[in-house]
């Protein structure tokens, strides 16, 4: 099962545990319904909306208002170190949570006992939080911004705020960045970096980019990024390797953001709703491929299959 | 499976023939081919492109580029 | 396409390039450069070594803005790109031997791969001869690049190393402004001129410098290279390059139609004879030798422009070239071939062959 | 002479980083939005005073400090007492403070206009000056500036430095009066 930790922007919304559903221009948690807007509504509703399609079980929640003053987000800290040993959670994404270096570390206290151990995810506060640590590599999915990248590979820099000038956020320089995020271990087993292009990378450098379909509207457009969290938080719950479910999950994003047919001034559930539609879409694709790849074999003769490398 | 192209210091069509030379020996995923001029950077890209590989990354250093192709 | 945001160096970006080369070609030919010729690599550089008096064929003598344009424009735009890069060290006296043959070849045939294709724009029959030859010359340069030719790696060198071609070719512009034509002299100063024949037209400086500048930039945003055209079509079946090539030569066949310079035929064509096998043979050496120094004459200028030093000793071998072919009587004219044409085609493919059977040392 | 100038460098580069800023002194605050209301009190009343990265070694997580003038360490403190946001605590600074972004990215749209500071990007319509999206940024009042201000126009919408509280709206703060400066050229 997948668990989503995150926030939102309210000072009185209780924190509230539930599996999520799309209802609508909505996601529903129990009897709670939360506008999804951008934040970690967005990426609920966007791995609720996978899940749905794959026939997984619904993803859970576990959200808490807070409108960045920390309240919120030490409650939950404080309630998932004590829950999380007895969750059946196989994944666990970590999303908008104020980040609190002790808090972050008496919780990774908490999830290594957890056996066996749990698939974990960060992206936004929570993926700050693990790099100020220095406990990045306890991870095995960030997915970083170019900034937050740029973040990363700065391995002095507390939080993407102080970044320093001469670490560009630039496009062309993302595998220096990603080799500089790795050098001083402030990366997760896996990145996927977000932008005009995404990219997968581990310590062995960029594995895979892609970069079409493409929108330009879709750079100043707020959520796409937790949908695109969203997305690959569901895939990997479900069983498909991380490398394969990022390069699907960038794909579907952009096929969802390119029938979604944006302007800069599109909201983010314009994507969600395609979201469907560019997953069944993604899926064919590949079966095709699958299908292709045994024909190949087989017209061949050969009788022994070479193992993949 | 990765390899890597070394062609500083070549010129045009070296790089290009010693990047389809690896693409045709077929063991690669990956290749990273290393070449000193753009020129050699857009012909090795156009012509990975037109076999069917991608250019995931282009990075450079010093003057020099690291071109990364994929083939899927 | 990854990392290209260079749009010249697109399918459109390298056709644009031959189309506006090849307007321009035809109009300097209108402007006043001899016919058939508003662009010649081989010819021009043959103009200059004849102004400096390396050579003595009297028709033949100007100093060729044009060519000084080519690499002085490329040398802007790769600095104003971020791509000039000095290099040299690549087997440099292979690349001047390749040089002097090259431009042999091209003055039996009477022009060099661009001349061809002006030559076929502009109606002259025997170009289609010269034309097949550069491709059999080229083809058989191939043969020998998947064998495993190769001249080596460059090395950097300074900066500086990579001006010297373009303080060269900035003080031939010098010497223009010192000495320039004055009527009825065929000497100023240090500069021969030309009284009569191709040397005496010529377009106005201005005007040749300021297209010679601005084909120098584009080419060298373009890669444009009309050997390249032909070979990477022989070896990788891609038709990038040659797209350019292409177009070149339908701009200027389209310009030529309506300016009137269209004239089809074999005989009487301007700097042009019609001994077949000859144009056929002349320019498969200078094929060859393009092919296997990596460029043809204008792909060297650019070269030259943006640091390449090998390029540039290329360069001067074609002048040395052009000295040689004219001093010992190789180079043909309207009437035919020159005395010691063949024997000088027969050595410059010995030369060629040795060179592309010898030099193929595995790259380390 | 190379050798000569080698020494010559290294003696004159050592001092500098023994003193520097031992007049200054650094507030503590409970946390970032406190740390905004105390900067604008404090810039109000005209104090020199800089909002920086905490040193490493008190940082919490998210957090901001005000570098002020040592000297005038009672009266900066009597006024913020009289505000009711007293510092946590006061630091003189010895080790060097982060220096926040200063860099500046603008993306011209056409219609639209997009500025980023840090990791914070705001997206204006230009003839409008309404902002249509804010994006980046990970700590969670975000979604919550961004549910503020978007749709409103830049007189409408408050100012991120008034409802935000951490560095990512201290980030957005400083794009925005970025796209302030722009839209008024």
């Amino acid at each position: 099962m997948l668990g989503i930790v995150g926030t939102v922007p309210s000072e009185t919304f209780p924190l509230t545990t539930g599996e999520i559903t799309l209802v609508g221009d909505q996601i529903r948690i129990n009897d709670a319904f939360v506008a999804v807007s951008r934040g970690t509504p967005a990426l609920m509703a966007a791995a609720a909306a996978v899940s749905e399609i794959l026939g997984q079980p619904p993803p859970v929640a576990y959200l808490i208002g807070d409108i960045g003053l920390g309240k919120g987000s030490r409650h939950l800290y404080k309630f998932l170190t004590e829950y999380l040993p007895h969750s059946p959670l196989q994944t666990l994404t970590f999303h908008y949570l104020q980040p609190i270096i002790h808090w972050h570390e008496r919780l990774q206290n908490s999830i290594k006992t957890i056996t066996p151990k749990p698939c974990l995810i960060a992206d936004a506060g929570f993926m700050y939080v693990a790099k100020m640590s220095g406990q990045s590599s306890l991870y095995d999915l960030f997915t970083p911004d170019i900034g937050e990248l740029a973040f990363l590979a700065d391995e002095e820099a507390p939080h993407p705020f102080y970044t320093r000038g001469f670490i560009l956020h630039d496009e062309n320089r993302v595998s220096e960045l990603i080799a500089r995020a790795y050098e001083h271990n402030n990366a997760a087993r896996f990145l996927l970096v977000k932008g005009k292009k995404d990219y997968l990378a581990s310590r062995d450098g960029i594995l895979e980019m892609i970069d079409r379909p493409a929108e330009e509207a879709l750079e100043a457009m707020g959520g796409t990024g937790d949908t695109l969290t969203g997305i690959v938080s569901a895939l990997i719950d479900s069983g498909i390797m991380i490398e394969e479910a990022s390069v699907m999950a960038m794909t579907i994003n952009r096929l969802a953001g390119h029938f979604a047919n944006p302007s800069p001034a599109s909201q983010v559930m314009d994507i969600v709703r395609h979201i469907p539609r560019a997953l069944t879409d993604v899926m064919k694709r590949k079966d095709t491929a699958v299908v292709q790849k045994c024909q190949k074999t087989t017209s061949r003769f050969t009788p022994i299959r070479r193992s993949s490398k | 499976m990765s390899k890597t192209v070394d062609a500083r210091g070549l010129s045009c069509p070296q790089p290009v023939l010693m990047t389809l030379d690896e693409i045709k020996v077929g063991e690669a995923r990956k290749i990273e081919v290393l070449v000193d001029t753009d020129a050699s950077k857009e012909n090795v890209s156009r012509a990975a492109e037109s076999q069917g590989w991608r250019v995931i990354d282009t990075a450079e250093k010093g003057g020099e580029y690291r071109v990364t192709l994929k083939k899927d | 396409m990854q990392g290209m945001k260079n749009i010249f160096a697109t399918r459109w970006g390298i056709v644009g390039v031959g189309l506006f080369i090849g307007v321009c070609a035809s109009l300097l030919q209108k402007w006043g450069n001899p016919g058939n010729m508003g662009i010649c690599v081989a010819c021009f550089e043959r103009d200059i070594a004849g102004a400096l008096g390396l050579h003595r064929a009297a028709v033949v003598q100007y100093v060729r803005p044009e060519i000084i344009g080519f690499v002085l424009g490329s040398l802007m735009a790769a600095y104003m790109f971020k791509e000039y890069r000095p290099r040299l060290g690549s087997a440099p006296i292979v690349r001047f031997v390749l040089g002097v043959f090259a431009m042999v070849g091209a003055l039996v045939f009477l022009g060099c791969p661009w001349r061809a294709a002006l030559r076929l724009a502009g109606g002259d029959g025997n170009a289609i001869l010269g034309l097949l030859g550069l491709i059999a010359g080229i083809w058989i340069g191939t043969l020998f690049l998947k064998g495993g030719y190769n001249l080596g790696r460059t090395q950097k060198a300074h900066d500086a190393a990579g001006w010297l071609l373009p303080i060269i070719m900035a003080g031939f512009l010098n010497l223009v402004l010192i000495f320039p034509q004055v009527d009825g002299q065929d000497k100023h100063g240090v500069l021969w001129y030309s009284l009569t024949g191709p040397g005496v037209l010529h377009a106005p400086l201005l005007v040749s410098l300021a297209i010679g500048l601005l084909i120098g930039f584009l080419a060298q945003r373009s890669r444009f290279c009309t050997m390249g055209a032909i070979r990477d079509f022989v070896l990788f079946r891609q038709a990038h390059l040659l797209s350019g090539f292409i177009a070149l030569v339908v701009a200027a066949f389209v310009t030529n139609l309506i300016v009137g310079q269209f004239h089809p035929g074999f005989a009487k064509q301007p700097v042009a004879h019609t001994m077949h096998l000859w144009n056929f043979a002349g320019m498969a050496l200078a094929g060859l030798a393009f092919c296997l120094a990596g460029g043809c004459p204008g792909r060297q200028l650019f070269l030259s422009g943006e640091g390449d030093s090998d390029a540039a000793i290329f360069v001067l071998g074609m002048i040395v070239g052009a000295a040689f072919a004219h001093n010992f009587g190789l180079a043909s004219s309207p009437k035919g071939i020159g005395p010691y044409g063949i024997p000088a085609v027969i050595v410059g493919f010995s030369v060629c062959l040795f060179i592309g059977f010898t030099m193929r040392k595995r790259i380390v | 002479m190379a050798l000569f100038d080698f020494f010559k460098g290294k003696k004159e580069g050592a001092p500098a980083a023994i003193f520097g800023k031992a007049d200054r002194g650094i507030l503590v605050f409970e946390n970032t939005s406190e740390v905004i209301q105390a900067e604008n009190i404090l810039q109000r009343e005209g104090w020199q005073i800089r909002v920086m990265g905490p040193p490493p070694e008190i940082l919490k997580g998210c957090d901001l400090v005000i570098e002020f003038p040592l000297i005038e360490e009672l009266n900066i403190v009597r006024t913020l007492g009289s505000e009711k946001i007293p510092p946590l605590d006061v630091v003189p600074v010895t080790s060097p403070l982060l220096q926040p972004v200063d860099l500046f990215h603008i993306k011209d749209y056409g219609r639209y206009l997009m500025v980023r500071a840090a990791n914070m990007k705001l997206t204006v319509e230009k003839e409008t000056e309404r902002i249509v999206n804010v994006s980046g940024g990970g700590c969670p009042d975000i979604p919550y500036l961004a549910y503020e201000l978007v749709g409103k126009t830049l007189s409408e919408a408050p100012s991120p430095r008034t409802i935000g509280h951490t560095l990512c709206g201290y980030a957005l703060q400083l794009a925005y009066e970025e796209v302030q400066r722009q839209c008024s050229v």
